[in-house]
């Protein structure tokens, strides 16, 4: 069960602190996958990383976290190092690249393993296991990164994050990169972690909402840095009740809807700058519904159990 | 109006260039005016490739292509520079088709210099302006700025407002919306499709069939180069007769439907069913739809 | 892989062949016909005896023939060695010359490149991760390979050498002991082998040092070293596996440093008057040596050429990519 | 170290962001310290012939004497100006670093862009002939080069530098003529009618231009110490001076066994000093252009 | 000092090295390795391969003026047109054979192969023959008594057991391998950068003449550069360094136990004669006016002071050597003797029709054509270069525009042969028994294509050259008939300059005195011979040095 409490993440620039995280609170139930959606540059990468290791150029500026009732220390980058791994882990964004080019896979698991303090040959058998699991045949233990494709790839760093089962995986923009089939593939792939219990919870970050709806239960959507609704998955595809959830779902275009028969609108505009944000509700200069109060920011409530949105309108 | 025929692209990789890569084998299609094409193909089928050897940026290895009967291989400087005139390509990665070092209107100049030199500062200025204007951007919002200070949705509709300046009839547009949100996607899209009211033709790359869809009026399906159906794009997605294609599209993540595992049974191959004995590279199917043998172009026998 | 290796081997071969034709052409082409020299060195009086003396040069030098003979020649006795008879030291032949000096040279050169591309190595990753010492033995890296070797030189030998004493500054070992396998000998050699050293080292250490440093920053920077940091691994294997990676690099470094470290070593040598290759360049030149000069150059040539291959080789043995880039397949 | 392809991963990035490299420029003490040092060099080698004697090699002090008011770098063994030799060898350097740089980075410009735009076979014989010449050891080439040379001076002695340190530079810029041409920008201009030429000078050079200038500077500073080399061991120009020569001439009127330091020091001191600034400079520029790099 | 100290090695053989308080260490004469023992090759040969192990039939002490029979026991004209040798009794070569007459006619019988540097000799010989086993005759056609005095002192006998078989190559340009002779010293060993020579413990001199070599060995160190002797020479590595040292002035006196010939400048003997040889085939150069003016143009002063230190000494106008005084005729150089006058070097070219025409100061030719002349030095030869510069200032001020260059050595060698040159610089003539050796190289004829020993200004007069050969063949006892012909040549010289005498070479010499004491000096008491291990220096006495050296003593 993780909890966050108002966390708040800011980026140090020389033009002053961008706001990437502005008070986000919300948690993710065990069992759970949570899909996390928004616009490129709504801090769900950087929701993701606080998660698991800041960078150096993010810094904890308020909030909490808590992992199954302890407080994960997220600032302090010394005392996460134990939860790291064995609580929570990731799955980034750059899999392409996230092993090192010149180990064998298997060997660079074993020197990982071991020198997190855990035998190797005790997880031996469980990682050939989730290899089969993901469909990855045990050889490639054998094989250099670049000798892989890029859906194995993928698909090879899952099963190392997930290795030591941990309770909480992020999982960034796993498939932006593959082609449809093969992106099937790995979010099936992710969804057996989670339905085999290898994985308590799981936050996965898409822009593809269509892709989360595959495989996710409940979907939180991010809009410049702040919370704009967290609903069941079906809920928020059906029923979202945010100006931008819903904005969001009209401009996807599905398969067999043609321009001619039913022309798609954008969302007009762009988002605001997070340095600093302007005060009030940050979608208000794109919302077809602002009115005066928007002027004010709507707290992220719950209108109906699991459906939480923020916005004056909804609730 | 653009004809490809028997198009085949092959790489020399390697070291000394021995090796050969058949980036595209032997694909034909058409593009009449007015009329939006699909390309679609998982990623290293030659899409690119093939947008890339119409706008003469690649020369093809094989095969012919045509605009308004003209083999293209055949342009030199001038007649090439009346060829670009007539067609323009716009390109996935906004960021990238734009020089960095400089201001992103220098775009629009290099038109000015190379197709309007004897243009005057005010009829330019209004040329811009209208340009623009049919993009829907705001000239004051994306003149003078660098690349770095726009979105993609600005860069992306701004390469387009160039085209526009010529007389262009032919846009080949490759993966222009891969790299966009989802809601500025749609604009770019809307706006094509404007385009093509306005009787352009545009060559629609992509490897995201909902978006293929969404425009096109025929599709054609690239699978390792080759063409494995194509047609009116109501008949390619509403009977997807290729196991590609039917596996591509089971794996389109639609909202609203669940991933099953239905759809993925070709039954058996329509090809050899017109075809028995072999035959042409793709047989009629249906009206104006075309498939490929079921078997990969790898293997000779089809089961 | 053996693709691989061919299209080296065909740069090697015309490398060398480019290096051998211009060396041909040198005594051809350049002021100072060494036979006359050869002759106005005896001070023949007579015209009769510097007639005689022409015609024998010229046979003994090989002049007499055709030139494109002469070419094949010089190829013929290049594969067999013969790389004719030295001016300088006539009438030996220059081979055996140079077979006595490279001793020195390779004594002087492997250590001092191969010590200070380890150490370089070691030290610049170490400092790459602190940045309190990064700030300060950086700018001092960045003097010592911006300092001109035989200054450096200089001064070693006169700072560690005239001054303090510590040294012997001059010759390969002391001219009142006979070359054998004893300690005294022993001892004396080192003493006098140290500060030519030393000064190669420092000069090169200096670039490496950099070198690693910047390229271990770069990897600590990549994505599977923050993939490791993300996972909890401890600091010291994303140093372990930044600094193997980087090492990479360096060791194509190290391939093409090889050409500059030759010439190092001949600046390094006139200094410290230690009796390498170096040492035999300057002396063909000042005393015309065509001959010498020629096989010489062959001699560094081919050395660099071999060490170039062979650092290929294992370079090809440790970067997994190459391998897989090379097969063509992946 | 200056085929070092980290120099070249993240120069693209310097690019468009004129004002914030401009900022950090200004900020970063490397860069700042390592141009001053090299500014008063410059302005000492532009200015100080005037101020000291026209012929630095005149007899005009007693032999041998160490510093002292009147000649504050003290006297060679026969009484000529120390400090004058330095500040006309000096002009000497400068001149050397610059020509000789400014030749290898055209010559490794034009090869690396042809090699890197054409490809193909042209790619290939240039990168061969580029190997070739990589392999070759330089210092040895020019000195057998520079000891058959009947005529040998400042200008020949560039020439013949920069005519052998391009290999690198053409390497670097062919790699990131290879990957800038496949940008899509280039496309773009080749869409818009543009010749080969303005394509690779206003296209993709810009894009390398901070690479470029800091390639300038590594030229500029292996040249200076080629140059100080050959002049060194007696191949460099047979008329005028340069720091080198001053080197040379020390050495060889034994001015370390006579203890005459105050002869060898300052030539060297000056070199080191030029191009150690050069290459502060250069990490400074470095950390500039590349974000990664620099200090949070 | 470390292990390098003179001690070092001291344990003697055990210990590796040679006993240092035995061992004589000398450098400056060997600049490649040691590799012929070829006596006949006199140009290249290893040092000390003359005179340590080969020996000639006289020594020839140049201070003295005299000649001291050595393998010989004496030689005498028996008549105007023979000469008789007569070698000591019981000579033997190092192998165990007798030294015979035989051998002296063998040696003088190699001449006939042309490429024998004395093969002149056989132009003026009819023959030479054994009468007995001591005494070998020599019969002359045209008898040339300098010439033969000079060949009897300066070259070596070989043994014709040994020698007969070899074939002329061998002989010429063979590297002799393993030299037999019959000196003082035996070949040791040697490497790239030392020769090695052993003492000849059955020297037939410690009978005959009770004579011997100190040192027991002589190890000649090959050179790199002179700044590497100095090196060695202050550390006491080296006891005797014939290197050229510029600044061992300062060092004399500096508490490093250094020796020179004279204890004040030049400190050293002078050796040769450093001449500016104008080509006098080239307008204006082939003026004597303007050759005059040139030589008056020059400031020989800070040449010595300044370039050199004061180490060599300003020369004579005739260009004589101090040694050769006696042959200086006063009254010539008085009348047409040359000094540093710059005012009288403009007074000169004006006279002679030089005039500054365009006004930038320098003078034009006769015709009013520019006037530029080079005067071309040997890249690396630093003292030479230095010195043509101050010859050029000195020229400037003078109105001359002079310039000087300084092509590789190869090149200068090249220009000199083939007469490309406006000026250069020569020293091609050491001391010797006869003057007559120093007017061969200033008026040689005829003068060819390639002038590869004399003449290089390839100057032509057919009186100087026959009064050259007159001299030759006078006597070298009647030293009045050769002060008169003397005399005319040199009113010649100095009339015409065809070579312009700046200053006299040292025959460069510095010893350490830490092992090694007794070096020769002009101090009184001290033994007088050339300190030199330089070839051809044994046989000019400097052998006699190495008999009286005595160890240091020991603290
Ligand atoms: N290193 C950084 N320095 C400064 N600002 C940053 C940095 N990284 C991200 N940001 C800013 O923080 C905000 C959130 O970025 P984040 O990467 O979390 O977005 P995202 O939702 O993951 O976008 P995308 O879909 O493009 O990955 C953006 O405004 C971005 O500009
Ligand atoms: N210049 C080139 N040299 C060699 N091979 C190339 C070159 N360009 C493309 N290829 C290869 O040709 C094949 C087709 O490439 P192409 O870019 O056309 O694919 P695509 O369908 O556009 O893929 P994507 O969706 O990734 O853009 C790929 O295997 C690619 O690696
Ligand atoms: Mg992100
Ligand atoms: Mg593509």
């Amino acid at each position: 069960m993780l909890h966050v409490d108002d966390l708040r993440v800011h980026y140090r620039t020389l033009r002053g602190d961008v706001r990437a995280l502005d008070g986000v609170s919300f948690s993710v139930a065990d069992r759970e996958i949570m899909g996390l959606v928004g616009e490129s540059g709504s801090g769900k990468t950087t929701l993701g990383k606080s998660l698991i290791r800041l960078d150096g150029r993010m810094r904890h500026v308020g909030g909490t976290v808590t992992l199954d009732g302890t407080e994960l220390p997220i600032g302090d980058d010394g005392r996460m190092n134990a939860f790291r791994f064995n609580d929570v882990s990731i799955v980034p964004q750059y899999a392409m690249s996230a092993m090192n080019p010149t180990r064998r896979i298997g060997t660079m698991i074993r020197e990982l393993v071991t020198s997190r303090g855990i035998r190797f040959d005790t997880v031996r058998s469980e990682l050939d296991r989730r290899l089969d699991l993901v469909g990855l045949d045990r050889e490639v233990l054998d094989r250099y990164p670049i000798e892989l494709s890029g859906g194995m790839k993928q698909r090879m760093v899952m099963v190392i994050s997930t290795l030591l089962n941990p309770k909480l995986l992020v999982a960034d923009e796993v498939t932006s990169a593959l082609d449809v089939s093969t992106q099937r593939a790995v979010a099936l792939a992710l969804a057996g972690f989670r339905d085999r219990d290898l994985v308590h919870a799981m936050i996965v970050i898409t822009h593809d909402v269509s892709l989360v709806y595959q495989i996710a239960d409940t979907i939180l959507v991010m809009y410049a840095g702040k919370l704009a609704e967290k609903a069941p998955t079906d809920v928020i595809v059906e029923r979202p009740l945010h100006p931008y959830t819903r904005a969001l779902i009209a401009a996807l275009p599905e398969v067999g809807v043609q321009y001619a028969g039913k022309r798609l609108t954008g969302i007009p505009g762009g988002p605001p700058s997070l340095r600093p944000p302007p005060p009030g509700c940050r979608f208000r200069d794109r919302c077809p519904v602002a009115f005066d109060r928007c002027a004010e920011q709507p707290p992220f409530v719950e209108v109906e159990p699991g459906h939480s949105v923020a916005c004056w309108r909804a609730s | 109006m653009l004809r490809l025929d028997g198009v085949s692209k092959t790489y020399k990789v390697g070291a000394l260039a021995r090796k050969d890569l058949h980036a595209v084998r032997d694909v034909s299609f058409e593009l009449r005016p007015g009329e939006v094409v699909s390309l679609i193909g998982e990623s290293g089928s030659g899409k690119s490739t093939i947008g890339r050897m119409i706008l003469r940026l690649t020369r093809a290895t094989s095969g012919t292509i045509t605009f308004d009967g003209t083999d293209i291989a055949t342009l030199r400087r001038g007649s090439l520079k009346e060829y670009y005139r007539a067609a323009q390509g716009v390109f996935q990665d906004p960021f990238s088709t734009f020089n960095p070092v400089f201001k992103a209107d220098r775009v629009l100049t290099m038109i000015r210099q190379v197709y309007f030199p004897g243009t005057g500062d005010v009829e330019w200025r209004g040329r811009v302006d209208d340009a623009l204007s049919a993009v829907s951007l705001n000239p004051d919002q994306v003149l003078d700025k660098y690349p770095h200070q726009l979105s993609g949705g600005q860069l992306q509709r701004l390469l387009i407002a160039r085209a526009l300046l010529l007389d262009i009839r032919l846009l080949v547009a490759d993966e222009v919306i891969s790299m966009l949100d989802a809601s500025t996607r749609i604009d770019v899209l809307n706006l094509l499709a404007d385009l093509k009211e306005r009787g352009l033709a545009v060559l629609f790359i992509t490897h995201d069939l909902s978006l293929g869809n969404y425009l096109a009026d025929r599709t054609v399906i690239l699978r390792r180069g080759s063409v494995v159906e194509c047609g009116a794009t109501s008949a390619v997605f509403g009977d997807p007769v290729h196991p590609y294609t039917r596996t591509l599209l089971a794996s389109v993540p639609r909202l609203g439907i669940r991933w099953s595992d239905e759809d993925l049974d070709p039954g058996p191959c329509r090809y050899h069913a017109v075809h028995p004995g072999g035959g042409p590279p793709l047989a009629e199917v249906g009206d104006d739809h075309l498939v490929a043998c079921f078997a990969g172009n790898d293997e000779r026998e089809c089961v | 892989m053996g693709r691989y290796f061919g299209r080296k081997l065909a740069i090697y071969a015309l490398t060398f062949f480019v290096a051998v034709t211009i060396n041909w052409l040198i005594p051809r082409f350049m002021p100072g016909d060494p036979v006359s020299r050869m002759v106005a060195r005896a001070g023949m009086q007579t015209p009769e005896g510097v007639a005689a003396m022409r015609e024998y040069y010229s046979s003994l030098f090989g002049f007499d023939v055709p030139v494109w003979q002469q070419y094949l020649n010089f190829w013929g006795g290049l594969l067999t060695g013969d790389l004719g008879v030295s001016l300088w030291a006539f009438p030996q032949p220059v081979s055996s010359i140079i077979v006595a000096a490279v001793p020195y040279t390779l004594g002087l050169l492997i250590p001092a490149i191969l010590l200070s591309w380890w150490a370089g190595n070691k030290f610049g990753a170490y400092a790459a991760r602190k940045k309190v010492l990064d700030n300060t033995v950086l700018p001092i890296w960045y003097v010592l390979t911006a300092t001109p070797y035989m200054w450096l030189a200089i001064l070693l030998a006169w700072a560690l050498g005239k001054v303090a004493g510590l040294f012997p500054v001059g010759r390969t070992f002391s001219a009142s002991l006979r070359p054998e396998w004893s300690w005294v000998f022993v001892t004396d050699l080192v003493s006098h082998w140290f500060l030519p050293f030393l000064s190669l080292f420092l000069v090169a250490f200096g670039g490496w040092a950099i070198g690693m440093r910047n390229m271990v920053i770069y990897e600590l920077e990549s994505d599977y070293a923050h993939y490791l940091g993300a996972l909890g691994a401890p600091g010291k294997l994303v140093r372990r596996y930044a600094f193997r990676n980087a090492m990479l690099p360096q060791i194509t470094g190290l391939a093409l440093q090889l050409g500059v470290i030759v010439g190092g070593a001949v600046v390094t040598e006139i200094v410290f008057d230690y009796r390498g290759l170096g040492y035999l360049v300057l002396e063909a030149i000042k005393s015309s040596d065509f001959f010498l000069l020629q096989g010489i150059f062959l001699f560094i040539v081919i050395g660099v050429l071999v060490a170039n291959f062979i650092i290929d080789v294992v370079y090809v043995l440790v970067d997994p990519r190459t391998r897989a880039g090379m097969g063509g397949g992946a | 170290m200056s085929d070092d392809p980290s120099a070249t991963k993240d120069a693209f990035t310097a690019s468009g962001t004129g004002r914030e490299a401009l900022f950090f420029a200004r900020r970063n003490r490397k860069l700042v310290g390592g141009g001053v040092v090299v500014l008063v060099f410059l302005l000492v080698a532009l200015t100080g012939p005037w101020f000291t004697t026209d012929d630095p090699l005149a007899y005009v002090g007693p032999p041998g004497a160490g510093p002292s008011g009147e000649f504050w770098f003290g006297t060679t063994t026969f009484g000529q100006d120390v400090l004058a030799q330095f500040v006309h060898g000096l002009r000497a350097t400068f001149f050397v670093g610059t020509v000789a740089a400014l030749i290898a980075g055209v010559l490794g410009m034009v090869v690396g862009f042809t090699a890197g735009y054409r490809g193909g076979l042209v790619d290939e014989v240039l990168t061969m002939i580029t190997n070739v010449v990589l392999v070759l050891p330089v210092l040895a080439v020019l000195m057998i080069i520079a000891a058959y040379l009947e005529v040998r001076n400042i200008e020949v002695q560039a020439l013949i530098i920069g005519l052998f340190s391009w290999p690198w530079v053409a390497r670097a810029v062919r790699a990131q003529t290879l990957s800038l041409r496949a940008r899509e920008f280039v496309d773009l201009a080749r869409l818009s009618g543009a010749p080969v030429r303005r394509i690779v000078f206003r296209e993709i050079a810009p894009n390398m231009a901070s690479y470029l200038f800091m390639v300038f500077i590594l030229l500029f500073g292996g040249s200076v110490l080629f140059a100080a080399t050959l002049d060194f061991i007696g191949l460099g120009p047979t008329d005028g001076v340069s720091l080198g020569l001053m080197l040379n001439h020390a050495k060889q009127w034994s001015a370390m066994d006579l203890g005459m330091w105050w002869w060898f020091v300052p030539p060297g001191l000056g070199i080191t000093s030029v191009v150690g600034a050069l290459y502060i400079m250069n990490v400074g520029l470095d950390e500039v252009f590349n974000p990664k790099l620099r200090e949070t | 000092t470390g292990a390098d100290g003179p001690n070092a090695g001291s344990g003697g053989d055990a210990g590796g090295g040679y006993p240092r308080a035995e061992t004589l260490f000398t450098s400056g004469t060997q600049w490649g390795p040691p590799s012929n023992w070829n006596p006949i090759m006199n140009w290249t040969y290893a040092t000390g391969t003359v005179g340590l192990v080969y020996e000639t039939l006289f020594l020839y002490d140049p201070l003295t003026d005299e000649y001291e029979p050595w393998l010989a026991e004496s030689g005498d004209w028996t008549s105007d047109t023979t000469y008789e040798v007569t070698l000591r009794e019981g000579l033997t070569w190092t192998d165990g054979e007798p030294i015979t007459a035989e051998d002296v006619v063998f040696t003088v019988e190699l001449g006939q192969i042309e490429q024998v540097p004395y093969h002149n000799l056989w132009d003026y010989l009819d023959s030479a023959e054994a009468v007995d086993e001591r005494t070998a005759r020599f019969t002359f056609a045209d008898p040339r008594y300098q010439q033969w005095a000079n060949w009897v002192y300066f070259n070596p006998i070989v043994p014709e057991h040994l020698w007969a078989d070899k074939s002329d190559e061998d002989v010429t340009a063979g590297a002799n391998e393993n030299p037999v002779g019959s000196g003082p010293y035996l070949y040791e060993t040697h490497d790239q950068d030392r020769q090695v020579w052993v003492r000849n413990e059955d020297w037939w001199a410690i009978e005959a003449l009770d004579l011997d070599v100190a040192p027991r060995y002589v190890v000649d160190l090959v050179n790199t550069s002179n700044e590497a002797a100095l090196g060695q020479l202050l550390e006491g590595n080296v006891d005797l360094s014939n290197n050229f040292l510029p600044g061992i002035a300062s060092l004399v006196d500096g508490g490093y136990q250094l020796h020179t010939y004279f204890a004040e400048p030049p400190y050293m003997l002078s050796a040769n004669t450093t001449w500016m040889i104008p080509n006098t085939t080239r307008a204006p150069l082939n003026d004597p006016a303007f050759r005059r003016a040139l030589a008056s143009s020059v400031d020989t002063a800070t040449i010595v002071n300044s370039v050199y230190g004061r180490i060599v000494s300003a020369a004579d106008p005739t260009g004589l050597l101090p040694i050769w005084d006696e042959y200086i005729d006063r009254n010539v150089v008085g009348q047409h003797g040359f000094s540093f006058d710059t005012g009288e070097a403009k007074r000169l070219l004006n006279q002679a029709g030089y005039r500054d025409t365009d006004g930038d100061g320098l003078v034009e030719n006769k015709d009013g054509s520019p006037l530029e002349l080079t005067l071309a030095t040997p890249s690396g030869w630093t003292d030479w270069n230095e010195a043509a510069r101050v010859i050029a200032e000195g020229a400037e001020a003078a109105g001359i525009n002079l310039v000087s260059e300084t092509p590789a050595d190869t090149v200068v060698q090249d220009m000199r042969e083939s007469g490309e040159f406006d000026i250069i610089l020569d020293n091609q003539r050491q001391m010797d028994n006869t003057p007559w050796r120093y007017y061969e190289y200033v008026f040689g004829l005829p003068v060819q294509e390639q002038q590869t020993t004399v003449n290089y200004g390839r100057y032509e007069n057919q009186r100087a050259w026959d009064l050259v050969n007159q001299l030759d063949a006078t006597r070298i006892d009647d030293l009045d008939g050769m002060n008169g012909i003397i005399s005319q040549l040199q009113r010649i010289q100095l009339t015409e300059l065809p070579i312009i005498p700046l200053w006299y070479n040292g025959l460069w010499s510095q010893a350490n005195e830490t092992v090694w004491t007794n070096w020769p000096s002009a101090e009184e008491g001290s033994p007088g011979y050339l300190p030199s291990m330089w070839r051809g220096y044994p046989q000019r006495g400097a052998i006699r040095m190495l008999t009286e050296l005595r160890p240091a003593e020991q603290q």
